[in-house]
């Protein structure tokens, strides 16, 4: 029998590895996976590459942490320039990558669909496009960009069954279902559990194929 | 000629924004006053408001008594959602503001030039802490993009240039500007003003502009 | 006040021109706007190009269009020899071009998407890839694919509300979300009409943003 | 050394190929014999089936009157859904597939190679009737590809051969082959055979092979 609940936060980050490329969903606070990135913090795994859409604001768990010194390299689309992150990177602390935001979105999308790369507009006019490949298309100048993918995501989630099939409310959504798609091991935190049947197979929006581990948390 | 003029405050620009959406447009509402050109869409008018982070359909703010934590629009703030709205993903989010399915964007910019280009992330080209977010994306893939913007900074100068002096977000793309003092189509012969507010001239207002401006 | 709906197949095709890109949703006649596309052999555009899964089952709506002379070119992911498709093709007289299925899907998908080109290793090392621009990725070597657009897609929906929000029931869902997505005009046909706010928000599979047209039809 | 055996049938080389699949795999079965598997996988042991048309979880086909005309699998027949399954569209689908979600894909072909190659789609390369669906996709993206087919073709001709005469589908994608005669795997070193129906000889199967094969 397929089940992939896991009892603890400790066991749902089992194995992750220094180093490892981590996709942290969430915008704002809504959609993320607070208890898994506390779980991160305990976990003790460092040298991470963060990708998450904002380096955060001071006092949310992404602040702690990157202020904890886990995080080699942030991964973003923007970073306040009065904030932890903002802070670590002008004292040279920290790397920050700034992807356009949906060019973030359609990069994990890429990894999770299996296209080895895509060209957009976005940016290419830009000095975002210094020093990298630009091709006009249909007259207009496009950036190759490449698949991001992770060795990790971390997915709030509202509703789960046994085989990780996960649902999530309103603007929860975000990221979450793109993260899930285009990591190695997808791990989900969910505040409903249900039984298998009882989503409905047409209102799934993670598929439970893309999720290896599902924690109930509270809230 | 000395003017008697009163700018308009950062409603009267969104008001003014909002009074030329007709119903039936898919807009995109960014961050700043470019988000309170919703409270000046009439009720009654069905304009579909798109926020980045997945709202088709984005409604007014709550009362305080009935925010839902989940729903929030691209600057985090506590909204409601209108009757007929959806929600969808973050890529299938982009896939509507790249694929070209918002009939219109309206940004906040630092500076416009005169063929269209839009500043609005950052004040220095190789700035290390960037503010890109979802701006450059919109900016390319909206049919027609609007800018709200101050018409010149605190300390007098111009934001409607010749030349943006700011890293650009995106070339060519701006359509319109709406300012506290007046509202210009970005056309190939440069900015053309549509209309001033009542006490401004036209030569006062080429006084705060870069740019040359052309009488529509 | 928005209202997509139309009340007569002419009205749901008025104005598609000769020369037109028809995009036709469908897995055999699982999900597949036969209405309108009865509507559209009535309606008389010609020189069509069609892009559809397949070149369908003699007898179905889709030979019928395609024996009338009126598909210029047919896109699908495969022909049977023993259709009207294949006869046709084979007494040269309908232009066929065969796109491996999971591409022909992306490559609309990228057209609503707005991503001008993407690379797939899907077709890469067949005969494909003969005279096309290969590029290898990873190792791997890849084809360059551009999008595919409509100008207009048929989309066969369960449900529709006055905005065009749309709600597919099991696999009747198939090439019908990326189709509609990615033509000029979109027309759906439903089985059910329903008050605005009756589709929960979270569960509108097609967007009305992407629909211009809906016509109710019963079945 | 006459051999006497008797070939698996349709059946047998389903039941075959579902007895080597656990439980938790998700798996694509194209049309035809490996459609079949399905029925051979027992209904206690939880294995996945994905259908090309966006099915992530086919159950077996329905009893006649339980029929649902909305629900087909990829060869369009009638089938059920297990409990636990969803639905997705086209191109989500086929992300599932290229992406490298599938845990195992199980094809039909004309031929394989002893490089992994694989033939399925069309009998000579520039054939302009062409079946191509979805099996380039498939065979690209999956963490394993197996093949279920006849030994040889009708006329006696072997189909797992050293160069495939077909046009490709896809190069060095298949990892296993089951026949009517017996289970191959595909390995840097050629054709490996793990194992032979009872009464044929490992000589009487290579010379019905165009390929060399080497003993697990």
């Amino acid at each position: 029998m397929i089940d992939k609940f896991v009892r603890s936060t400790a066991e749902a980050l089992d194995g992750v590895p220094d180093g490892a490329t981590v996709l942290l969903a969430g915008f704002g606070d809504v959609g993320m996976a607070t208890a898994l990135l506390e779980g991160l913090i305990e976990q003790g795994a460092k040298d991470l590459v963060l990708v998450c859409n904002s380096g955060g604001r001071d006092g949310s768990a992404v602040a702690r942490l990157l202020t904890l010194g886990r995080v080699r390299k942030l991964i973003c689309s923007f970073v306040r320039a009065a904030s932890d992150a903002g802070r670590l990177l002008l004292a040279g602390r920290l790397e920050v990558e700034v992807v356009p935001q949906g060019t973030l979105a359609e990069r994990m999308r890429a990894a999770g669909a299996g296209i080895p790369a895509f060209y957009t507009p976005t940016g290419a006019d830009t000095v975002l496009a210094e020093g990298r490949e630009v091709r006009e298309i249909a007259g207009r100048p496009c950036l190759l960009e490449y698949p991001l993918a992770g060795d990790v995501a971390l997915i709030d989630a509202w509703q789960a069954d046994r085989w990780g099939n996960l649902t999530y409310r309103e603007t929860q959504r975000n990221f979450n279902p793109v993260m899930a798609m285009a990591a190695k091991l997808t791990v989900a935190q969910t505040r409903h559990v249900v039984d298998l049947g009882a989503l409905a197979p047409e209102h799934v929006m993670t598929p439970g194929i893309f999720v290896n581990r599902v924690l109930h948390v509270s809230g | 000629m000395a003017d008697g003029f009163t700018p308009l405050d950062r409603d009267g620009m969104a008001a003014r924004a909002a009074h030329d959406i007709p119903e039936g447009w898919v807009v995109n509402l960014g961050i700043g006053i470019p988000t309170e050109v919703g409270n000046f869409i009439p009720a009654d008018r069905e304009v579909i408001i798109h926020s980045e982070n997945g709202v088709i359909g984005a409604g007014p703010a709550p009362a305080p008594d009935r925010i839902n934590p989940f729903l929030v629009n691209a600057g985090t703030q506590p909204i409601t959602l209108r009757t007929g709205g959806s929600y969808v993903h973050h890529a299938d989010s982009f896939a509507i503001a790249r694929g070209g399915h918002l009939d219109l964007t309206v940004l906040g910019a630092f500076e416009v030039s005169e063929n269209g280009d839009l500043a609005n992330w950052a004040r220095a080209a190789h700035e290390p802490v960037k503010q890109i977010g979802g701006a450059m994306d919109l900016a390319i893939g909206a049919k027609r993009l609007w800018v709200i913007m101050e018409h010149t900074t605190k300390e007098g100068a111009p934001r409607l240039r010749r030349t943006c002096t700011y890293p650009l977000t995106a070339k060519g793309a701006v359509k319109r500007v709406y300012t506290n003092l007046a509202v210009l189509d970005v056309t190939p012969q440069g900015f053309v003003v549509r209309d001033i507010i009542p006490g401004l001239s036209f030569e006062s207002l080429a006084a705060r502009t870069d740019a040359p401006l052309a009488r529509a």
